[in-house]
This record gives C-alpha cells, structure tokens and sequence, in this order.
C-alpha cells in the first residue's frame, strides 16, 4: 500500500543535502511551511539554493534559515519581508547570491519546470534590466524574452488537507506556490493540517494529485508566522 | 507588488488633489464588470470610490479573484490576504488559484485595468517604478513587470513631482524600466495625462493649476486636449 | 450587475463570423457542447478554423458542423471518432484542411494562449515527421521542438454549474480541455446544466474563475452524443 | 491514443504467448507504488495482471487519475471515461485535472511506466506506432507521442512479427517515428527484449522459443543475456 505520510518533520526533511535546490512554499505567511523549515535548520543542510517569493519574516521560518547562513543563493521576486534583516545584511556583505525574478516569471518558470517546458517567451522584463543578457525575440511584431524552467531537489509546502496519496488541497490564498512547486520538486514534501483517509477528498476538489508529492507530514496547528513575530520568537 | 515608496512621499508642499481625490479621479475610469489589480498604497483606495451602479472584480496576483473591502478589526483571516499581505474578505463568486493560473490571468491579458504607483513615467509610455538603481538598494520587483507588461490598460496615480520637486513625467525615464511603453494614462495631484504616441497629452487639470504650471513640472512637452477640463472631484482627505 | 448569461444558443452564438478560429472542448462525448456546436450549425457561420482534440462521431455535434462543409480547418490529434466519416471524406477529397498535433502539445498549446507564453520548448514530437520545418533547439543536451501558442476568437464549451460571473465547475472527465480552452478564447461560451447564485460555487472549488469566461448557457439536459448516435440522430 | 492496429493483427500462426500472457509478463515489472499510462488495447490488460500487494495508480491522458477497472454493465458513467473513449471506474483516492495538467504529468516525467503497443521497434529504441506512411491514410497521433517523450520508462507490447510475417523489431524503423530513443523494453509474444546502447539483449524466451529463431524473426543484431530466462506464465488465453 502507497503511504507517502512521514512520522515527524525531521524524517520528513532529513535527506536534504547540502547544495540541494528547495522551493519553499507561501507568500508572506500564507502557505509558509514553519515547522518542515525549522526541522530543515535542525538538520543542518547548508549551501542551499531557495526558492521562494521572498526572504521571510521575522527572525523564524525560511528568514531564520537565511539568517542561520545556511542559504548561499535565493531566487525571488521581492526579497523584503516584515521586520527581516537576514537577507539584506546577508547580501550587503555579499554572503549571499541573489537572482531577483519578476513574480508572473517566477511562478511560470516553476510551472515550467513541472511541465517539463524547458524555456518558454515571456513579454515580462523585455526592455527592463532583468532581461539584460536573456535571448530576446519577436513574435507578431512584439519583443519577448525566453526564460529557461526552475525544478528542485526538494519543495517544502504547506496545504491544509492531505491523504496517504498526497492529494491535497489548500487553504484559501496560502494556495500560492504550492500547486506549482510540488510539480517542479524532485521530493515534495508537505506538512498539512490534517490527514485523511484516501478518498475523503473529492476527485473533483483535489487541487494537487498526489503523483506530484513525496511525503506528507501532519502538523495539527501549524504555527503563524506574524504570532511568532507579535512574541518576538527566534530560531532555533 | 511594487516599490512605489516615492508615491508615499510626504505631503508637505503638496497643490492639487489629495490623495483620496487622486484615486478617486482615477475610480471614474472603472468600467462597470471590469476586472481591475490595484497596486499596494495610493492605487488600492481607488475601489472604495468606483462609482455605485458599477460591478468591479478585483484580482490580486497572489491568487484570489473578488475580492472586498478589508474586514472588520478581529475578523481578519491570515490565509486570505492581498498580494501587500494586508487582509481582505470575499465577495460572492469569488475564486482562489494557484500562483500560475494567476499570473495566466494577467499575462494573458485577462485584466482590463491596472493602477499602480510610479517614480517616473517616460512621454513613450515607460514606467520606473521598482528601483532607483542606487548601488547599495537590495533590488525587488514583484509582480510589478507582469503587471505592465500583461495588462490591457496600465495607469499611474503618482504626484506629479517627488517631494524634493522633481519632475516624475519626463522624455525618457532615467531610472531601471519596469515596462517599456506600457502605460496609457496618468492620474497626478495636478492633472491627468495620457500617453499618446506622440507624448503626453493634458486631458484635465485639477482646480487652479494651470497649462503653464504643469509645462514646468513637467519634464517633456505637453500638449492640449482641445476638450481640457478641470478635475471636479468631491472633497476628499 | 455583471450576468454573463445568456437566454438561448442561438443569443450565444449569434457573433461567431466567418473565417473565426472555434475551440470546441470535449474529449469524445465528454465535455462536448452539443447544444452550441449545433446552433452554431443554425447560425451559417462558414469558413471556420476548428481546434478540438478529434472531430466527432456520429453525424451529429462536430462531425455535423464538418459535414455542413463549414470548417476549413481542423487543428487536433487524433482526426477519427465514432461512426464519423464527414472528416475522412473532406480530407480525401482536399475539401478541409488538417493540422496535426500531438495531443499534449495541443493542450499547451492552447494553454500558452491562455497564458500570454506567445511559444515554448518541448521534446515532444522531436525526430518525428510531425517536428518538420519546426525550429529545434537543445537544452541540457536534450533536443526539443519550439511550438507557438493557440488562440480563438470564441470558445465553445460544456460544463457542470456555472453562476453569472461566469465560473466553472465541471463534471469528472468531462474537463479535459474546457478550462484551457476558456483561457484561450477572446469569448469563451459555456453551456451548462445548472446556473446557480453568484457565491454558491465554493471559491475553493472553482475551476474555471468568471474572469475567462463571456457567456453562460444553462442546458438543463444536454444531449449525448453516444444516445444520439443510437438513435441514428443526424443534424441539421 | 495511439494506432496499434497491428499489435491487434489476427491470431492464426500465433506462437509463444497468448496476448493475455504478453501483458501478464509485462505486468510483473509494474512495481509497487507506480504511476502508470497503459495505451489501448492489449497494454490495457496489464492492469489486470499486476501482482497480488503492489498499489498502482492509474493515469488517463484525458485527465484522470487513479482510476479503476470497467464498470459493471449498466453502470456506465458517460463522463467518466478513458483516453480509449471506455468507461472507468475511480479508486479511492482518484482525482480529475484539466488537459494541460494531464500532459504536465506526462511531458514533466511524473508518470514512472507508459506500456504501449508498436508497429515498429528500432534496436536504438525508436518507436513508430502511429502511421504506416500510407499516402491515403488519414493521419492521427493522439498522445503517443507525448508518452514517450515524457515518461520516464516506456516499453512497448507487440507480437513480434506482423499478420504477414515481418519483423516488426528491426535495426531502424521504417515507419514514421512516433519518438526517438525512447523505448526501454519490449514484450512480445516470443520474448522479452531489452533496448541497451548496444542493441537489442535478449532477456526471456517463450517457452520452447530458441535463440536462432528469435534472431531470424528479428531484423537486428540480438545479444543474449547472460542469464537468460524462459518466461514462465500461468495459463490465460
């Protein structure tokens, strides 16, 4: 019998080596996936490339992974976040690399990556510096710029149901990157508010079908960012 | 999301609209049944002032689609945000979908308007408004480069000058683009330009600011619209 | 108010000119809008470029519109259906144009038309005839074939509930490339059995959001065409 | 879809393995826990055959998952159908997706074994399954050709020899191919062949089938595998 379900997050995380490629789920809050990036710090894994829409919040979840110096690159649309130094300190030292991508790009070309679409044309950045040095074409009398796909070792996403298939669905706008990030990961591996009993969920309201994920770890209440941050947390 | 900090610049010396009159200018221009993405600050108050009678489905590039006003203090639900991370409530028939699918929508030219913030606007249609290019910035574009660039109409509301006096409309734009010839239309404290291929053109001026006015804080040449008028807008602040 | 439904097919269809480009969903029966494809029938429209993944079965919906001498050109995968020999015939005879694609790639295709991705990179079809004069390109030392986007000017389209604003919920298999082909359409047509209030759809459940979608159809039963074609039924 | 008429040729002069045996051998190589795409007509019956313990997942092009066995007479739902057009039934667990989400399993490698019928087997893993060339024949692809550029393993059900006797395992195809390199092993009624760098390596025979036979009814080099085993099937016709 298929049972992607992982006992604890350490399980979930611990095969996450160094230099590995991770897409990290959410958008501010929404989506982040605190407790799978907490175990990853505890792990250890250092060199890391990310992917994310931005660099966190706070000083918990994917902005103290940042701060623990364990992130050597960030591929990102916005990296600002809400009382967040770890990045800009990080980059103004140059302790960390940083390829800012347009957010519509960053969520095709993840998208892409799951499709097996090697590169595609966008007219987004044309004429802009962040298309300096991308091939550039016309099509129909418009210019676009070809942008190659993004996949990852690993994604850590968050959703809100789950069953031992990795079906799931989402919670609201936390939806975000999840979808398209456990199509792009190698492993995806996502913690959910509750598991279910293989089809609890209906075929028809599954917005990711569980060919696209690994593992899936229950965390019953999974912590928020912003009541991590309104205590003045830190990790570890 | 974009970086439109000099929109939010101080209002000390500021002539013209105030920035609720700004929005609501710009709200005059909502089409009834349009499916309308208004940028983080000044844009985003363009929705309380549509005008009644006229159905407006709000997106926002993190993946709801009608969306309304922001809820009641303690009604706040942390996964239903807008793309500033500012909490918001649904209408009926509103929708949510993944990251792709949303900016589907606004690269395939899904939208029908667009408001955002600006630091400059070229008389080519160029919009700057995500970096100043100042070596020591940590750089951040968000959504800002699908936006112009997949969007039907893209509009500015900006002052017309930042708060040290500098023109923000000009010939070419001198800081990093955004989009290249994206935008149609200006909404400014004092008037309110379009692009048009041959530069900008002056369509309506707020009360008491006059042609001569506007051709100095403007840094490109203006021309007239035959039909000028003067903005009338319901006293707002 | 926005209400984007419409009293009768032939209101739906009314502005379908000729020489337009026509996505009609349906895979087999599943999905196809009958109802539509016949008043389209009624309407004269002529000349028409069609983009469906076969073409037809029966004598009835697509291979009705086929035989009526009304499609110029087909763009789809598998060219056969059941019972359907209106194709076949034309093609001998050079009376209607085939454009050949592979089924997945007719699906991004259509998808990128959505999307605003004016062309993408994908090894499927590459070393095949079906990759002639095409422009190949390798990515990571795997040789891909360039496809450009589909549009259409209307969409015609089955699904399940539909409120006014146009959103979309659709019946098992019977999605297949409705969502897509909403996406790709200028104006996408939906019949559907139920209308129902604006927010009744549950916003975690919509498929097709209204924002791609122009009108609404209600069909309370729409026909089958396996039925039809039991019965010998032919249209007009 | 694809067009594996010949994989359906008739049956006189069969020899080796029933066609049920053909997907029973190839069915043992399904291993648990696997995301499958099984073409119509005899790779369809594979599902049939998978081993006793092992959880498989289904997947139909046209935008399912986890389906299940045909429904019982009367029981058919005009929705829920395969790429085949047959009726289906969902497994606990199933899930429906549009087109483009199917193909994205397909085209992005998530699907672990595609099984497919073949007019022709090149000995550098080419397949050709879709057209004989013929200049009156209306060409059709269906899927195929996305299947085998996607998936990760795909091997191919067919007799080995046409109606008339032709080797349809042969150095290059003549046929138009429906992908290049991309078929990793073959069940035919006589054998199990590998596709390695160096051409076909014989791995199973028939009973009673020799090694002379299998490589004058193949028009390829045929290297024999060290351990070389006879496919030792239950009885099914």
């Amino acid at each position: 019998m298929i049972d992607k379900r992982v006992a604890s997050a350490a399980e979930a995380v611990a095969d996450i080596g160094d230099g590995a490629t991770v897409m990290i789920g959410g958008f501010g809050e929404a989506g982040s996936p605190i407790e799978l990036i907490h175990a990853l710090i505890d792990q250890g894994a250092t060199d890391l490339t990310v992917i994310n829409n931005n660099t966190g919040n706070g000083q918990v979840g994917l902005a103290a992974l940042i701060a623990a110096g364990r992130v050597r690159r960030m591929i990102c649309s916005f990296p600002r976040g809400t009382s967040e130094t770890a990045f800009p300190d990080l980059y103004r030292r140059s302790r960390i690399e940083l390829e800012l991508v347009p957010q519509g790009t960053l969520a095709e070309r993840i998208r892409a990556g799951g499709a097996g679409i090697p590169a595609f044309f966008t007219a987004t950045s044309a004429g802009t510096p962040l298309a300096a040095g991308k091939e550039h074409r016309v099509f129909d009398e418009r210019e676009y710029v070809m942008e190659r796909c993004l996949t990852a070792d690993f994604a850590l996403v968050k959703a809100e149901r789950g069953d031992r298939l990795g079906n799931l669905v989402y919670n609201k706008a936390a939806r975000n990157f999840g979808p398209i990030m456990c199509m792009a990961a190698a492993t995806a591996i996502v913690q959910v508010s509750e598991t279910v009993e293989a089809g609890a969920l209906d075929p028809e309201h599954i917005v990711t079908p569980g060919i696209f994920v690994k593992r899936v770890l229950q965390v019953e209440t999974p912590q928020l960012e912003s009541a991590l941050i309104a205590q003045g947390a830190t990790y570890p | 999301m974009s970086d439109n900090t000099a929109a939010m610049s101080t209002t000390k010396e500021r002539r013209g609209l105030t920035r609720p009159q700004m929005a609501w200018r710009a709200a005059q221009d909502i089409f009834d049944g349009a499916y309308v993405n208004l940028g983080i600050g000044i844009p985003e108050m363009v929705a309380r002032f549509v005008p009644e009678g006229r159905e407006v489905i709000y997106h926002t590039e993190n993946g709801v689609l009608g969306f309304g006003p922001p809820p009641e203090p303690g009604e706040e639900v942390p996964e239903l945000i807008n793309a500033g991370k500012k909490p918001i409530t649904l209408n009926p028939g509103a929708s949510f979908f993944h990251h792709a699918d949303s900016f589907a929508m606004i690269r395939g030219g899904h939208i029908d308007i667009c408001i955002l913030g600006a630091l400059q606007v070229g008389d080519n249609g160029d919009l700057a408004n995500w970096s100043t290019g100042a070596k020591d910035a940590v750089p951040a574009v968000g959504g800002a480069m699908d936006l112009v660039a997949g969007v039907r109409r893209v509009y500015v509301i900006a002052d017309h000058v930042t708060s040290r006096g500098e023109p923000k409309f000009l010939h070419r734009c001198t800081y990093p683009l955004t989009g290249a010839g994206v935008i149609q239309r200006i909404y400014s404290n004092l008037a309110v330009l379009d692009i048009t291929p041959e530069g900008f053109l002056l369509r309506e001026t707020a009360p008491g600011v006059t042609v001569e006015e506007l051709r100095e804080l403007t840094d490109a040449p203006l021309a007239v619209a035959e039909d000028l008028k003067t903005i009338e807008a319901p006293s707002l602040s």
